[in-house]
C-alpha cells in the first residue's frame, strides 16, 4: 500500500482548468454545507424540547421575503455558476496542423494505439511533452472509454463511430490510462500507462521502436490488396469517383445534398456506399464492412487522405 | 400485564381480520398489501446487501483475489437491479405510500383495490425473473444493460434480467395510476389540494413519474430482448444501429428513476421534522411546488448522463443547465426543513435522526450533483467512484434513511408496537457515521480517478477501499439491528397508543392499527402540521396552548 | 336496478367510482402512448439517418393487409363506442351483439395480420442473412416494423381479452355492462389501441408508396 | 329528451365519425402515392392526427368538457413532445 495521496497530478493544460473548476464548485458547496450544518446544529441545541426560548410564530411578512429571497438566490447561484463553467469552456482547436495524431483502436480488454509513422503500442500510449495531441478513437467491439485522470480527461470509444480527444501534456511522467466504460469480464484489466516524455527522449523513443508500416503505408497496401484500385484509379474502365483530392472537398450526392468529404463521409462510404452516392456514378461499389477490420478502416481513410494533403503525398 | 393479556385486550384491526394464508395472499386491503411489499423489499435489500458485501470484501485488496473478476461482475450487477427495481423504486410508495395515503387522505381504501394486489403479484412475478437469473449464474452487465454489451457480447442471463425488470416495471406503473386515481378521487370531505400532507404529495409527484417514465424502460428492455434474442439489428452499430440511443432511451427513465425514489423520501422527511420539531412546515406551498418541480424539470435533465459518451456537445450544455435547475427546487427544500426547525420544539426520538441524517447527507449528495452537472468536472470525474459516491448520498443518505425514519415514524401506526427507542436511536447513529464512513471515501478517490467497476485496482487506492470496506461493516450491523429489534416489537412490544408521537395528520386519528376500514368513525380535517397556533404565543416548554 | 351490487369497495356512490374508472383507465393511457414512444423514437431518428433505407423498406410492407387492418379496427371502434352509448341508454342487449362484433373484428384483424405475418416471412422480410434489400437502415425499418406491430398486437390481444370479460360477464344480466364501469374503461383502452394503429399506419404502410424519395 | 338528439349521441354522430375516418383513410392511402417528397410524410402524419383525434374525442369522449380527463389525456403527448425534443438536441446538433 502506498501512502494516501489526496492530489493528483495535473499533466495537461485541461488538468488546469478542470481543477480551478473543481475547486470553485467545491468552495461554493462548502460555504453552502457548513452554513446549514451550523444552522441545523444550533436550531437543534436552542430549540430542544424544554429550552425557555421564544417559539412564537414567525411574522407573515418574514416568511415569504425569505423563501423568495433563497429562491432567488438560489437560481442566480446556478445560472452563475452554468453561465461561468460555459464562459471557461476551451474550444478545442480541430486539426491543427501542428497535431500529433494518434490512432487509438480499444477492443475486450486492450488498447491499441498508433503513431503517425506507424510505431505501434499495447496498452501503452508516449507522447512527447508541450504538443498538441489528436487522438483518433474507435472501438471494434463494445463501448469503452479512455481515461486519464492525470488529464482530466475522458471520451468514451464507440463501435463503428470515431470519437476524438484533444490535450496538450504538460508534465512528463508515466500516469494511469483506464478504461471507465464497464466493458465485459476483464473490464478492470483494460488498462495501460500514458507516458510523457521529453521531445528528445520521444525521438529517442520512437527510433527505437520496430518499425512497422506507417498507417499511410498499411492502408498503400490495402488499396492494393483489397483491389480498391480497379474501379477508382484514373485508368480504370469501370466509371468511379477518383478518390485523389477527394479529402475535404464538399461531394455532390445523387438526389440533392452535399457531403463534405471528411474522415467520417470516407469511412461510411467504404461500409455502406449505396447511403450516399456522389452524384453522377452508379451504385455499383459493395460494402466492405466484412472485409476490413475497424483498423483496416482507419488505415485506407488514412491513405485516401494523404492523397489528398499537399507536401504528405508518400 | 403479560403480551397475551394485551393482544386478548386488542380491538378488532386489519391484522386480526384472518389469519389463514389466503386472507393475505388474496387479501386487497391496502394495509395488507402494503405489508406483503415490505416483506419482499426487506427480502430484496438483504439479497442486494449480501452481493455488495462480497463485492466491498473483494476490494479491500488490489489485486482481484476473493472472486473472479466474472462473479465481481455478476455481483455488483445484482446489487444495482436489485437495489433500485426490487428495493428502493417500491420501498417508500409501495410499502408507506400504499399503508397510508388511503388514511392520509381520510379514504377506506385505494381507488382501485384489485389493481393494487395485481401490482404486487406483479412485482412478485419480476422478482421470480430475478431470482430464476440468479439460479441461471446471474447477469454481467451492469444494471444499467449498456448496447452493444447487453446485446451482442455478454455470455450471461440477459434475458430474463430484463424481463424481470419489464415486469417490476408494470407493477410500478399500476401502483402509480392506483395512487393518482385515488389522490384525485378519495380525498375526505374538507382534504383540499393544499391541506395534503407533503408525503401524500411525494407520492403523488412520484406517481406522475412512474406512470410516464416507466413505460419507456419497458419497451427499451424490450428492444434489448428483441436485438438479443431474435437478432434483430436495432443498437447494435455494424448493423447501422446507434448504442448512444439506447442510453438515451434508458436514461429517460432512468434519471426520472431517482426522483422515484426522493420525492417520497422528502415527503417522508417533512412529517418527521414537523411532527418532532412541534412546528407548522416552514413554507407549505413552495414545498409543494418544489416537489411538483422537481418531478417535472428531472424529466429534462437525463443526458448529464451522457457527457463523455459521444453526445453533442450543444446537447451537453443543454443537460447541463437543466440540471443546475432541478437543483433549485432541491435546495429549496432543505432551507425549508432547516427553517421549520427554527423556534421549534426538537425531541431526538428515533424517526427524526433518521431526519437529521437525511438532512446532512442529501445536502451532500445534492452538492455533489453541482460537480456532476458541470461538464469539464463530470468528464473527469463521470464512471468514477465519485458518481458511485455521489448517488449513493441521495439513494441510501437520502431515501434509505428517509425509510428507515418512516418505518419507526409509522411502525407503532401499523403493527401497533412500540420498539424500544435507545436501541433504534443508536441504530440511527451507527447507520450515519457508518455511511459516511462507507461512502466518503469514495469522494476522494473519484476525484483521485478510481474508475467504478474495477475488480482489480493500483494500490495507490487501496487505503480509501480500506476505509469503505471497513464503513460498510458498520453499515451492514447498523442495517441488521432494526431487523432484530422490530422482530422482538412485533411479538413482544408494548402496545402503541393510537398517536404515541401527538403527530397531526387523519393516520393518528385512528386506533393503532387501524380497523379494515381505516376509521370508524369521519375523521376530521383540519390544516396539516397545525402544530401550534397560527397566531399568539406559545407556551415557553414548547407545549401546544 | 340497485347500485349496491356494482358498488365497491372505496367507493360511496356509483357516479364517483364511474369517473374514477374511467379517470384511471386515461391515466394508465398515458403510461401506454409512453410505452410506444421510444419506438416512435427510434423511428424518427433511424429513419433521418437512413433515409433511403427507410423508403426502400417502406415499400416492402403490405398495403392491402394494412389498409384493410386499418378500416377494421376503426369500425371495431365505432362498434365498441356505440355499444357503451347503447348500454348507458338501457338497450343491453343490442349493447352485448356490438361487442361481440367488436370482438370478430378484432380476431379479423388478429387473422389478417397473421397472413400478412406469413407472407412477410416468405418475402425474408425479417431481418438477417436472407434479408433481399441492401440498403442501409431497410433492416432496422424492419426491426422497428415487426416490434411496433408485434406489441400492437399483444395491445389488441389484451383488449380481446377485455371485451371478452365484459360479454361474458353480461351474459345473464346486461345491465352490469352500465354498472360496474368497466365497460367504459375497457371501451377507452380499445380505442387507444385503435389510435396506436392510426399512428403506425402511415409510418409503416405509407412509407416511400410514391417512389424513389 | 328530444328523440332525435338522442339517436344523434346514440350512434349517429359516431357512425358520421366514422364515415369521416374511412374517408380520411382513403385519402390518406391515395396520397400516399403522390411523388410530395418529404411532403408525404407531413401530410401522413398530418391525417393521422386527424383520425387520431377524431377517436379522441367522440368515441373517447374527449370532446365533453373534463379537465381532469383533458389533462390525462394531453400528458402522454406532451411527454412524447419532450422526448423528442431533447434527443433530438443531440441527434440534430452533431
Amino acid at each position: 500500500m502506498t501512502g494516501m495521496k489526496l492530489l493528483l497530478p495535473e499533466a495537461s493544460k485541461m488538468a488546469r482548468e478542470v481543477d480551478i473548476a473543481f475547486f470553485v464548485v467545491l468552495a461554493i458547496s462548502l460555504v453552502i454545507f457548513l452554513t446549514l450544518f451550523v444552522l441545523l446544529v444550533a436550531f437543534a441545541a436552542r430549540y430542544r424540547r424544554g429550552t425557555c426560548v421564544p417559539r412564537g410564530p414567525l411574522p407573515r411578512v418574514l416568511q415569504h421575503e425569505i423563501e423568495i429571497g433563497w429562491t432567488a438566490g438560489t437560481v442566480f447561484l446556478a445560472i452563475f455558476i452554468f453561465w461561468w463553467f460555459v464562459s471557461g469552456l476551451p474550444l478545442p482547436p480541430r486539426y491543427a496542423p501542428n497535431q500529433l495524431e494518434i490512432h487509438v483502436v480499444a477492443k475486450q480488454w486492450m488498447w491499441k494505439t498508433q503513431h503517425p509513422d506507424g510505431a505501434r503500442e499495447i496498452d501503452a500510449l508516449h507522447i512527447p511533452v508541450g504538443q498538441p495531441v489528436r487522438l483518433v478513437m474507435t472501438s471494434q467491439d463494445v463501448i469503452h472509454s479512455f481515461f486519464v485522470p492525470a488529464f482530466r480527461l475522458k471520451q468514451d470509444v464507440l463501435p463503428g463511430r470515431d470519437t476524438e480527444l484533444v490535450f496538450t501534456p504538460t508534465e512528463p511522467g508515466t500516469f494511469h490510462l483506464f478504461c471507465a466504460e464497464y466493458c465485459g469480464t476483464q473490464h478492470s484489466h483494460m488498462t495501460g500507462e500514458v507516458v510523457v516524455m521529453t521531445p528528445q527522449d520521444y525521438a529517442a523513443w520512437l527510433r527505437a521502436q520496430p518499425h512497422g508500416d506507417t498507417l499511410v503505408r498499411q492502408g498503400e497496401a490495402l488499396y492494393a490488396k483489397l483491389g480498391c484500385g480497379a474501379c477508382h484509379s484514373p485508368q480504370s474502365q469501370v466509371r468511379a469517383p477518383k478518390l485523389a483530392g477527394v479529402f475535404g472537398n464538399t461531394v455532390v450526392l445523387a438526389g440533392g445534398g452535399r457531403a463534405i468529404a471528411d474522415e467520417a463521409y470516407l469511412r461510411k462510404s467504404i461500409l455502406s456506399p449505396r447511403d450516399e452516392i456522389a452524384a453522377g456514378y452508379p451504385p455499383i461499389m459493395p460494402s466492405y464492412a466484412a472485409l476490413a477490420s475497424s483498423s483496416d478502416i482507419e488505415a485506407l481513410v488514412a491513405y485516401i487522405k494523404s492523397q489528398s494533403v499537399q507536401g504528405q503525398h508518400r | 400485564m403479560s403480551a397475551t393479556a394485551s393482544l386478548t385486550a386488542e380491538a378488532p384491526n386489519y391484522l386480526r381480520d384472518g389469519s389463514t394464508l389466503g386472507s393475505w395472499l388474496f387479501t386487497t386491503d391496502h394495509k395488507r398489501i402494503a405489508i406483503l411489499f415490505a416483506i419482499g423489499i426487506t427480502i430484496f435489500f438483504f439479497i442486494g446487501g449480501t452481493a455488495i458485501s462480497i463485492v466491498r470484501l473483494e476490494l479491500v485488496t488490489p489485486a482481484g483475489d476473493l472472486v473472479s473478476d466474472d462473479t465481481y461482475n455478476k455481483l455488483f450487477t445484482i446489487h444495482g437491479i436489485v437495489m433500485v427495481w426490487f428495493f428502493l423504486v417500491p420501498s417508500i410508495p409501495a410499502t408507506f405510500g400504499n399503508f397510508l395515503l388511503p388514511i392520509m387522505i381520510g379514504a377506506k381504501d385505494l381507488a382501485f383495490p384489485r389493481l393494487n394486489l395485481l401490482s404486487w403479484y406483479l412485482y412478485i412475478a419480476g422478482a421470480a425473473f430475478t431470482v430464476i437469473t440468479l439460479i441461471a449464474g446471474g447477469v454481467d452487465t451492469g444494471w444499467t444493460f449498456y448496447t452493444p454489451y447487453s446485446t451482442m457480447f455478454s455470455n450471461t442471463a440477459v434475458l430474463t434480467a430484463a424481463a424481470g425488470v419489464i415486469v417490476v416495471g408494470f407493477s410500478s406503473v399500476l401502483t402509480g395510476v392506483n395512487f393518482i386515481a385515488t389522490t384525485h378521487m378519495l380525498r375526505a370531505p374538507g382534504m383540499t389540494w393544499f391541506r395534503l400532507p407533503l408525503f401524500v404529495w411525494g407520492i403523488y409527484a412520484t406517481s406522475l413519474v412512474m406512470v410516464l417514465a416507466t413505460p419507456v424502460l419497458a419497451m427499451t428492455l424490450l428492444l434489448v430482448i428483441a436485438e438479443r434474442w431474435l437478432d434483430l439489428p436495432i443498437f447494435d452499430p455494424s448493423r447501422g444501429g446507434d448504442p448512444l440511443l439506447f442510453q438515451h432511451l434508458f436514461w429517460f427513465y432512468s434519471h426520472p428513476a431517482v426522483y422515484i425514489m426522493i420525492l417520497p423520501a422528502m415527503g417522508v422527511v417533512s412529517e418527521i421534522v414537523a411532527c418532532f420539531a412541534r412546528r407548522r412546515l416552514f413554507g407549505y406551498s413552495f414545498m409543494v411546488y418544489c416537489l411538483v418541480a422537481i418531478a417535472v424539470i428531472g424529466f429534462f435533465v437525463w443526458g448529464h448522463h451522457m457527457f463523455v459518451s459521444g453526445q453533442s456537445a450543444y446537447a451537453n450544455l443543454v443537460f447541463s443547465f437543466m440540471s443546475f435547475m432541478v437543483a433549485v427546487p432541491s435546495a429549496i427544500k432543505v432551507f425549508n426543513w432547516t427553517a421549520t426547525l427554527y423556534r421549534g420544539s426538537i425531541s431526538f426520538d428515533a424517526p427524526m435522526l433518521y431526519a437529521f441524517g437525511f438532512l446532512g447527507l442529501f445536502t451532500i449528495g445534492g452538492l455533489t450533483g453541482l460537480f456532476l452537472a458541470t461538464v469539464p468536472i463530470d468528464i473527469h470525474v463521470t464512471d468514477t467512484y465519485f458518481v458511485i459516491a455521489h448517488f449513493h448520498y441521495i439513494m441510501v443518505g437520502g431515501a434509505v434513511s428517509a425509510y428507515f425514519g418512516g418505518l419507526h415514524f409509522w411502525w407503532p401506526k401499523i403493527t401497533g408496537r412500540m420498539y424500544p427507542g435507545s436501541w433504534a436511536r443508536f441504530a440511527a447513529i451507527l447507520m450515519f457515521f457508518g455511511f459516511n464512513f462507507t461512502f466518503f471515501p469514495q469522494f476522494v478517490m473519484g476525484y483521485l480517478g478510481m474508475p467504478r467497476r474495477y475488480h482489480a485496482y493500483p494500490p495507490e487506492f487501496q487505503v480509501y477501499h480500506v476505509l469503505s470496506s471497513a464503513g460498510a461493516a458498520v453499515l451492514g450491523v447498523a442495517y441488521l439491528l432494526p431487523l432484530c429489534y422490530f422482530a422482538w416489537s412485533f411479538f413482544y412490544g408494548k402496545r402503541a397508543p393510537a398517536n404515541p408521537w401527538q403527530a397531526t395528520g387523519l393516520e393518528w386519528q385512528t386506533s393503532s392499527p387501524p380497523p379494515t376500514g381505516n376509521f370508524v368513525a369521519v375523521p376530521a380535517v383540519t390544516d396539516p402540521y397545525e402544530y401550534h397556533p397560527k397566531e399568539g404565543p406559545i407556551d415557553v416548554q414548547g407545549q401546544l396552548l | 336496478m340497485s347500485e349496491r351490487v356494482f358498488l365497491r369497495t372505496p367507493w360511496e356512490t356509483l357516479a364517483r367510482q364511474h369517473v374514477a374508472v374511467s379517470f384511471g383507465m386515461w391515466v394508465f393511457l398515458a403510461s401506454e402512448i409512453l410505452l410506444f414512444a421510444g419506438l416512435f423514437g427510434g423511428y424518427s431518428i433511424y429513419r433521418s439517418l437512413y433515409p433511403h433505407g427507410f423508403l426502400a423498406a417502406g415499400r416492402e410492407t403490405d398495403i392491402v393487409y394494412g389498409s384493410v387492418n386499418t378500416a377494421i379496427l376503426m369500425t371495431s371502434s365505432l362498434t365498441i363506442a356505440v355499444a357503451g352509448r347503447f348500454a348507458r341508454a338501457g338497450f343491453g342487449a343490442a349493447a352485448r351483439r356490438l361487442l361481440i362484433a367488436t370482438i370478430a373484428l378484432g380476431l379479423l384483424f388478429l387473422v389478417l395480420k397473421g397472413f400478412e405475418y406469413r407472407e412477410d416471412l416468405e418475402k425474408h422480410l425479417f431481418p438477417g442473412p436472407d434479408f433481399p434489400l441492401a440498403q442501409k437502415g431497410a433492416q432496422l425499418f424492419f426491426s422497428l416494423y415487426w416490434i411496433m406491430t408485434g406489441v400492437h398486437a399483444i395491445h389488441v390481444s389484451c383488449g380481446l381479452i377485455a371485451v371478452g370479460r365484459l360479454a361474458f360477464l353480461s351474459r345473464r344480466r346486461v345491465d352490469w355492462l352500465w354498472g360496474s364501469g368497466s365497460e367504459e374503461a375497457t371501451a377507452l383502452y380499445w380505442h387507444l389501441v385503435d389510435v396506436i394503429w392510426i399512428v403506425l399506419y402511415p409510418l409503416l404502410y405509407l412509407t416511400g408508396r410514391s417512389g424513389h424519395g | 329528451m328530444d328523440r332525435r338528439a338522442h339517436n344523434n349521441e346514440l350512434w349517429v354522430r359516431p357512425v358520421l365519425t366514422w364515415i369521416a375516418l374511412c374517408i380520411l383513410l382513403a385519402l390518406t392511402c391515395g396520397l400516399s402515392y403522390v411523388p410530395l417528397g418529404n411532403g408525404n410524410l407531413i401530410v401522413a402524419l398530418a391525417i393521422a392526427a386527424m383520425k387520431a383525434s377524431l377517436v379522441a374525442l367522440v368515441f373517447m369522449r374527449l370532446s365533453e368538457p373534463n379537465p381532469l380527463t383533458r389533462l390525462a389525456a394531453a400528458a402522454g403527448p406532451i411527454w412524447i413532445f419532450i422526448m423528442f425534443l431533447f434527443v433530438g438536441a443531440d441527434y440534430f446538433t452533431r
